[in-house]
């Protein structure tokens, strides 16, 4: 029987090369044609320390990790001790024959290599190791390395033999397993592809979103899992005619960054959050003085330094409420990599549009999950820009108390009907001041009730069509017994669950709103009417989003909360939620051809 | 035709004290800015908050009134986003060395194409007169009601530790000399710091004393010399004038250089790198 | 007909003295035996614009503000022109009769006092005027100024004649008020008080409520309306063995107070909104590391610089949510001067039984109002210290791998029962790191999900005591029409708007917690229960406690919102739930005798 | 009788990588600590985040590990409520000079008696290599892929003009001078500040031309003269050595007497200052 999927993992020590054997595999793979998507777990230390690398490839796009391992790939005992319990009961183990051994549970199932003697011979270097582990994989699942090869040469072109040692411990790796390996993986081969692929990480996707944007300023501070956000515009920008800065603190970062909004340009800072934590006074800033600007936070582990490897969906209060007073912003989840892609750019033209700070809500798991995705058409990512004013109007003059008197005075705060006020651009007529003290229309400070009143109306009236325009994706019939109410990473695996629970008898479907705040909370409130019984899937502990559904749609849901430090299975959700209506569900059969 | 120091006036009256400091600093700026010649809707002031701080609302151009001590990476972020744009950023010595302090020295480090002026009150005007890092020791005030127990930051040093291109100190009853630093400032490319002494009448009214204390830098006294400079600053706290100006590479240089050797890209390239070139079906 | 209480309010120019006059009348009236309580607002400027200073005396505790003005005094005409709309239909105006004129719509209760030719008669000077309006206001309502000399004596003794001069001011005024003016104003006149009183602010009295519990560390950063804390501390925490230090920002002040506490010391800070924000990071690392620490916030408008000198409820989301990741604290809503002495030690006891950062969430309104109070009795009010482990335990040592073998191996974050564990004070052994990193017992680094799991259980079951205990006051039915829910400042106003409303017969019940977070989420259900109606006031804008209720307690309320810089007054209360209610109230007969 | 460096020494294995400077850090630091005779119940080692904030975890100390960036306000809150303890602060380049930076002035300008330890590798070790504040100009890194844009702090011209009482540098690769400048450190009251040279060898391995560059201070250097000692700082960015030291009130010192100065009090008579003395029904 070919499997419709597979999830493998490699497991070992950081510094063996897993992640970078992983991100090799996953390409040769995508290359052969098929889908994939990753996940990977990084040591708490800074050299060595377990880690694991989890890919699951198919010949249908793959949404989550997977269930449970298909084949596992030990390079050490402590890779096999930390990871077996994941490997189904059906699922293969592959070990290196010099350091480890499986335990009786998988006799029949598990095979040594003897991984790093094979590197040595083929590759003339232990160090070789992950490339036999990859070439075993391809041997095993009969994928052609050939394609593998310009990667390697690529990858370590700068490091001298390195890539055609590393070349050859891959083909003695693939020849070994054709060898000696029994024919214990199957999986579908994959169809020729209907559009053109790509395989990329959720940052290098908010990158690429942003760029479309417009994006020609850049400031942040390095933080994991948000860093490589910076390194990579650090590398591109200049080709943009944009600056990438490093600054001395996120507090810093995001106040340059409102000072270039101000001036007219697309602006972006990223961090996680710690650094979030530290934006929020200038988050307040933004909202009040109403300056365009988006936020990427890849959320972490939390509270505090918690676990910065480790992924969560748990910044979300601090995002939607954070900050003093009540300062206005967006909050976008992006579920997918590539909805990573085109929330970037929704975010950017809400910032405009709207004049607001635009928090982009990621994780640990998105930002550097690999996926392949098809292609985006950026020519449908149609790019929005701030409204200015007429180039008529004039900014103070001494003369003119207040204004008063000139019809053409520039009105910064003007108090119009959609709330929206033109922004006039530092170098075009329309000189005024852009405060975070309350002010009237001229943007002179002001505390009367009416002033206050009409502009915290302003401020958030303003946003009201975000909600009702927010872009939703739903699947599953519009009455099912079980509603899955989502944000952000999970959808993947929200989806599949609704399949498995289908697939299954029990009528499932789901609903993931891209713009968390404001909330669409009429449509939430229409779809959960057809619902027999909502369940609310986030990697937190307090259950977040699920109170904050509760407080504005005043419905009754069931929570379901994780934080383990590993994003949600589609089984982990099926399996919630079939238990919340009594029922059964055979997961595995939902996971597989 | 260099204009009218009067067109950089707004029609916001300032709200500051009778005989407040600030009053100086301001009409030094809207001379040295009449001189220069600048476009109002060319130039950007930030500030920070405090009572310093309300000064963008006193002049025509544009400006940014923002959070407390931020104005620094904030007028960053004006200059580095759009290099044609004159940029100050003023404020008060709470404002740019307590709270603000951690930004100084990337600022200098950097070498930011902004000029920096601080009305160095050596108090918290807005908050109503605690001491701030500027406040001499032993200064009282409601927060430091036995005196104030700390050291005064020396700004000069401090500007010229961090190699500040440009590091002078004014004051705000020294109307013509403080509108010449701030011209000096301006035109100076990279990070011109100017301090200067801006008496608070209400809550720690020193504009006697001072008056009386200030002395001009010695004519001998070469700006060039870092050394000399920091001694200089060390020896005689209350002296006027040009302490240290160094011409290195300006932060829009140098990025302006990375620009100019990159070949324009495009998203559609950038997204080719990521592509599998997988053979489509036909 | 003499009323049961009187609304005064002073309105003039900043400088003129409006405010200190206000304070020594309030002063001289409460030690005639009255109860008072009273409101100022400043100006936006630093010197110069309208201030204004409101007092309500009577001879009962007085709880609100007063719903409309009795008797306004103005020293100038805009005084009037701001002020004259908040007079009843049968209050009283005094005016300066050289700078102001009253409208025509005052006729026959309008006088004009020549207040600074007395004062210049009288004092030598026109600077006194400010006391010859005191010393009117004292002969209209027959209060001796005998009482006053000693104030301003004391008040201005360190500036020469002045006190004289200030005194013959007052008396002046007092004569001519009792020869000109008719006896238009009449106050029933107080008993003998049953216990003594005091009458402070509620910034004092967190000050003293602080060190009542213990404070020895104080740091802060100045900010309005909290910067009387540090500066009354600044003066008399010698005298307690302490230290009070003015940091170079808000971080500094929480680090460092951190930083105390960890040494065993009882440590506060005090902030408003941008500084609340500024700590938002060092508050999960509170949290997280359980160290003990109390952080009052002086709320004031906002977002952002805001209304820096009105008040606003609007910290509250950030209070309860600010921080990434999920981090626990505890927020305290004192609700009056006394109660702010009260809250200050429960914070403390709070902070040092569960090892966490309480946030007590006063504003502009109740931290600088001046109110009567009994003299609260500080041997009620219980001091609770932290649990520290037995000295026989024993720090790392290097020859005992992670602590195993060693059976008093200290371990800082203990899984106890209860999730509290024992807080190790340096000096005794028991040698540990504290840490913000996800950890195990030890307080050694770990990122499994069991550990993660055990310590987010721990840090925020321990709290839920506190929910089951926490302190709530009631007035009212059990079972009301309307039942009036809300927290801190406003509950003088709810309590006042519910009488009305039961005088007027309409049932009405009032609920106010201490212990915001974690919310008393049962006992607000059992009480909700009764009410058919349930009002949530609050001075913000979208109604912040309202959906916390909302999310927690799944019931139904009406969110009653103001943000006009001022406090409810018991009139904007029963009026709002009259009308939610299709009822009507004569609001101006429940606040007169 | 001094201690055996072996009993600071925790359970708890440094995670540091091969040959990172840290190790040499940690073990002066163990040296010093026992030749001190400290006692670890009443010594608090205090950090921020970064491979070397991991520190106190290794040490048999109380420790503390906070926050990126806020060891010092942190040690001055743990010195200033129980002035018995020990206190050392320890962290990296970025923890102490990047997002700490506005800390480090007022902590001189107190002189809160502790001892600063930077363990500095021009780098972020923790975040795998990008720029520091004491980064070399044109040094290439993750975030600085054409080369660092900016001029590095020079932490010793800082630590001067801020006036901190003690500064010197070290090196993680000179074990007996840096244990040497540890003690020094400690035993002199007031804030000492000491730069340690920590190579990262994971993402900055600078060790062999580190180990050839640094020189010890001249013999002659007085540090006592804070205008030398300025210059030094510029002129020779490897020497180490202690470049400057100089005795002042400490913030121990200055508190301790505002606290005999008063006279003890209650709450009870501070309440009284608020008492109405209003007659009581009897
Ligand atoms: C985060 C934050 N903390 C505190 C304040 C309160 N505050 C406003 S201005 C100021 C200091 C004013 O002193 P300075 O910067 O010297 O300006 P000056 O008023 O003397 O001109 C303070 C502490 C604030 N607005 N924001
Ligand atoms: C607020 C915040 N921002 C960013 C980070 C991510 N971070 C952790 S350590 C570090 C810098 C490490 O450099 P350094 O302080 O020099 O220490 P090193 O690792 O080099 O010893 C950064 C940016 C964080 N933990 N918190
Ligand atoms: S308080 Fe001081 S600094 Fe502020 S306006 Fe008045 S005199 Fe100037
Ligand atoms: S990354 Fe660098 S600083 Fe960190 S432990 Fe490794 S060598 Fe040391
Ligand atoms: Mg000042
Ligand atoms: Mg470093």
């Amino acid at each position: 029987m070919a499997l419709k999927d597979i999830t493998l993992q490699l497991a070992g020590e950081s510094g063996e090369g897993v992640i970078s054997g992983g991100d090799i595999f996953t390409s040769g793979a995508a290359r052969a044609g098929y889908w994939g998507l990753t996940f990977r777990t990084y040591p708490a230390e800074i050299k060595g320390g377990p880690c694991m690398f989890q890919v699951r490839i198919g010949s249908e796009r793959i949404r989550s990790i997977g269930n449970q391992t298909d084949l596992l790939i030990c390079f050490n005992q402590e890779g096999f001790d930390l990871q077996n319990e994941t490997v189904g009961p059906e699922g293969i183990v592959i070990l290196d024959a010099e350091s480890a051994k499986a335990t009786d549970e998988f006799d029949g199932r598990s095979y040594e290599v003897p991984f790093s003697q094979i590197s040595e011979e083929a590759g003339g270097s232990r160090r070789g190791k992950n490339m036999v582990v990859v070439g075993s994989v391809c041997g095993l699942l009969d994928i052609d390395v050939t394609q593998l090869e310009q990667l390697i040469l690529k990858r370590y072109a700068h490091k001298g033999d390195v890539g055609e040692a590393n070349i050859n411990s891959l083909k003695a790796g693939e020849a070994y397993a054709r060898e000696n390996l029994p024919d214990v993986c199957n999986v579908q081969k994959p169809g020729e592809p209907e559009r053109e692929r790509i395989l990329l990480s959720g940052n290098q996707a908010i990158v690429a979103g942003a760029l479309h944007a417009g994006l020609t300023y850049y400031a942040g501070y390095p933080i994991t899992p948000a860093s490589d956000i910076l390194e990579s515009l650090a590398a591109r920008i200049p080709k943009f005619g944009g600056v990438a800065i490093q600054t001395e603190d996120e507090i810093a970062a995001l106040a340059s960054v409102l000072g270039a909004s101000f001036t007219g340009a697309k602006a972006m800072t990223a961090t996680s959050g710690p650094g979030l934590s530290l934006m929020s006074e200038l988050i307040g800033l933004a909202g009040t003085a109403e300056i365009p600007a988006v936020i990427v936070d890849a959320q972490r582990a939390g509270p505090s330094t918690g676990m910065p490897t480790k992924t969560e969906q748990s910044d979300l209060n601090h995002a939607i409420y954070g900050s003093h007073g009540e300062a206005p912003r967006v909050v976008i989840a992006p579920t997918t990599v590539d909805d990573c892609l085109t929330c970037a750019v929704e975010a950017f033209n809400a910032a405009e549009t709207y004049q607001v700070p635009v928090i982009l809500l990621s994780d640990q798991s998105l930002s550097h999950r690999l996926e392949t995705v098809d292609r985006p058409d950026l020519s449908k990512l149609e790019v929005e820009n701030r409204v200015q004013p007429p180039s008529t109007v004039t900014g103070p003059r001494y003369d003119a108390v207040n204004g008063d008197g000139d019809p053409n005075r520039y009105k910064r705060y003007e108090l119009t009907k959609d709330g929206v006020s033109p922004m006039a651009i530092p170098g075009a007529p329309g000189a005024y001041v852009s405060t975070g003290i309350e002010h009237d229309e001229l943007g002179h400070p002001g505390y009367t009730p009416e002033l206050h009143i009409a502009m915290q109306d302003k401020r958030f009236n303003k946003l009201l069509p975000l909600a009702a325009s927010s872009r939703v994706t739903v699947t599953g019939p519009e009455s099912a017994k079980i509603g899955l109410l989502g944000w952000g990473s999970t959808e993947g695996a929200a989806v599949e669950a609704a399949e498995i629970l289908r697939d299954q008898g029990i009528s499932a479907a789901t609903f993931y709103p891209r713009i968390i705040s404001p909330l669409p909370i009429e449509r939430i409130k229409e779809w959960a009417e057809g619902m027999e019984t909502i369940i609310v899937p986030e990697v937190n502990y307090t259950g977040q989003f699920a109170r904050i559904v509760r407080a504005d749609c005043e419905i009754k849901l069931i929570s379901q909360t994780q934080i383990t430090g590993l994003p949600f299975t589609a089984a982990d959700i099926a399996g919630f939620a079939a238990n919340a209506v009594g029922a059964k569900v055979n997961i595995v059969a939902g996971a597989t051809a | 035709m260099p204009k009218d120091a009067k067109e950089f006036k707004s029609d916001l009256k300032p709200i500051w004290c009778p005989g407040c400091g600030d009053f100086g600093v301001l009409a030094a700026a809207y001379r040295a800015f009449a001189e220069l010649d600048l476009d109002p809707d060319r130039t950007v002031v930030v500030s920070g908050i405090g009572c310093s701080s309300r000064f963008p609302g006193f002049v025509t151009t544009y400006g940014y009134h923002g959070v407390h001590g931020r104005a620094l990476p904030t007028a960053m972020g004006v200059k580095m986003a759009n290099p044609e744009l004159e940029v100050i950023a003023v404020g008060g010595d709470g404002d740019g060395f307590a709270i603000g302090g951690g930004h100084f020295p990337h600022a200098a480090r950097r070498n930011i194409d902004i000029t920096y002026v601080i009305m160095n009150n050596e108090t918290y005007g807005l908050t109503k007169g605690q001491v701030s890092p500027t406040s001499r020791h032993d200064q009282k005030s409601p927060s430091s009601p036995f005196g104030n127990q700390e050291e005064p930051l020396n700004t000069m040093a401090t500007a010229i530790a961090a190699d500040a291109s440009f590091v002078a100190r004014g004051a705000s009853f020294r109307a013509k000399e403080l509108t010449e630093l701030i011209i000096a400032g301006m035109t100076n490319p990279g990070f011109s710091f100017i301090d200067a002494y801006s008496p608070c009448t209400a809550f720690n009214n020193n504009t006697q004393i001072w008056k009386n204390d200030v002395v001009q830098l010695d004519e001998n006294h070469d700006p060039t010399d870092r050394a000399a400079a920091f001694a200089q600053a060390l020896d005689d706290p209350m002296s006027l004038g040009i302490f240290y100006k160094h011409e290195k590479p300006t932060m829009v240089e140098q990025f302006q250089a990375l620009k100019d050797a990159a070949t324009p890209g495009t998203v559609e390239e950038l997204i080719d790198s990521y592509s599998l070139n997988v053979k489509i079906a036909s």
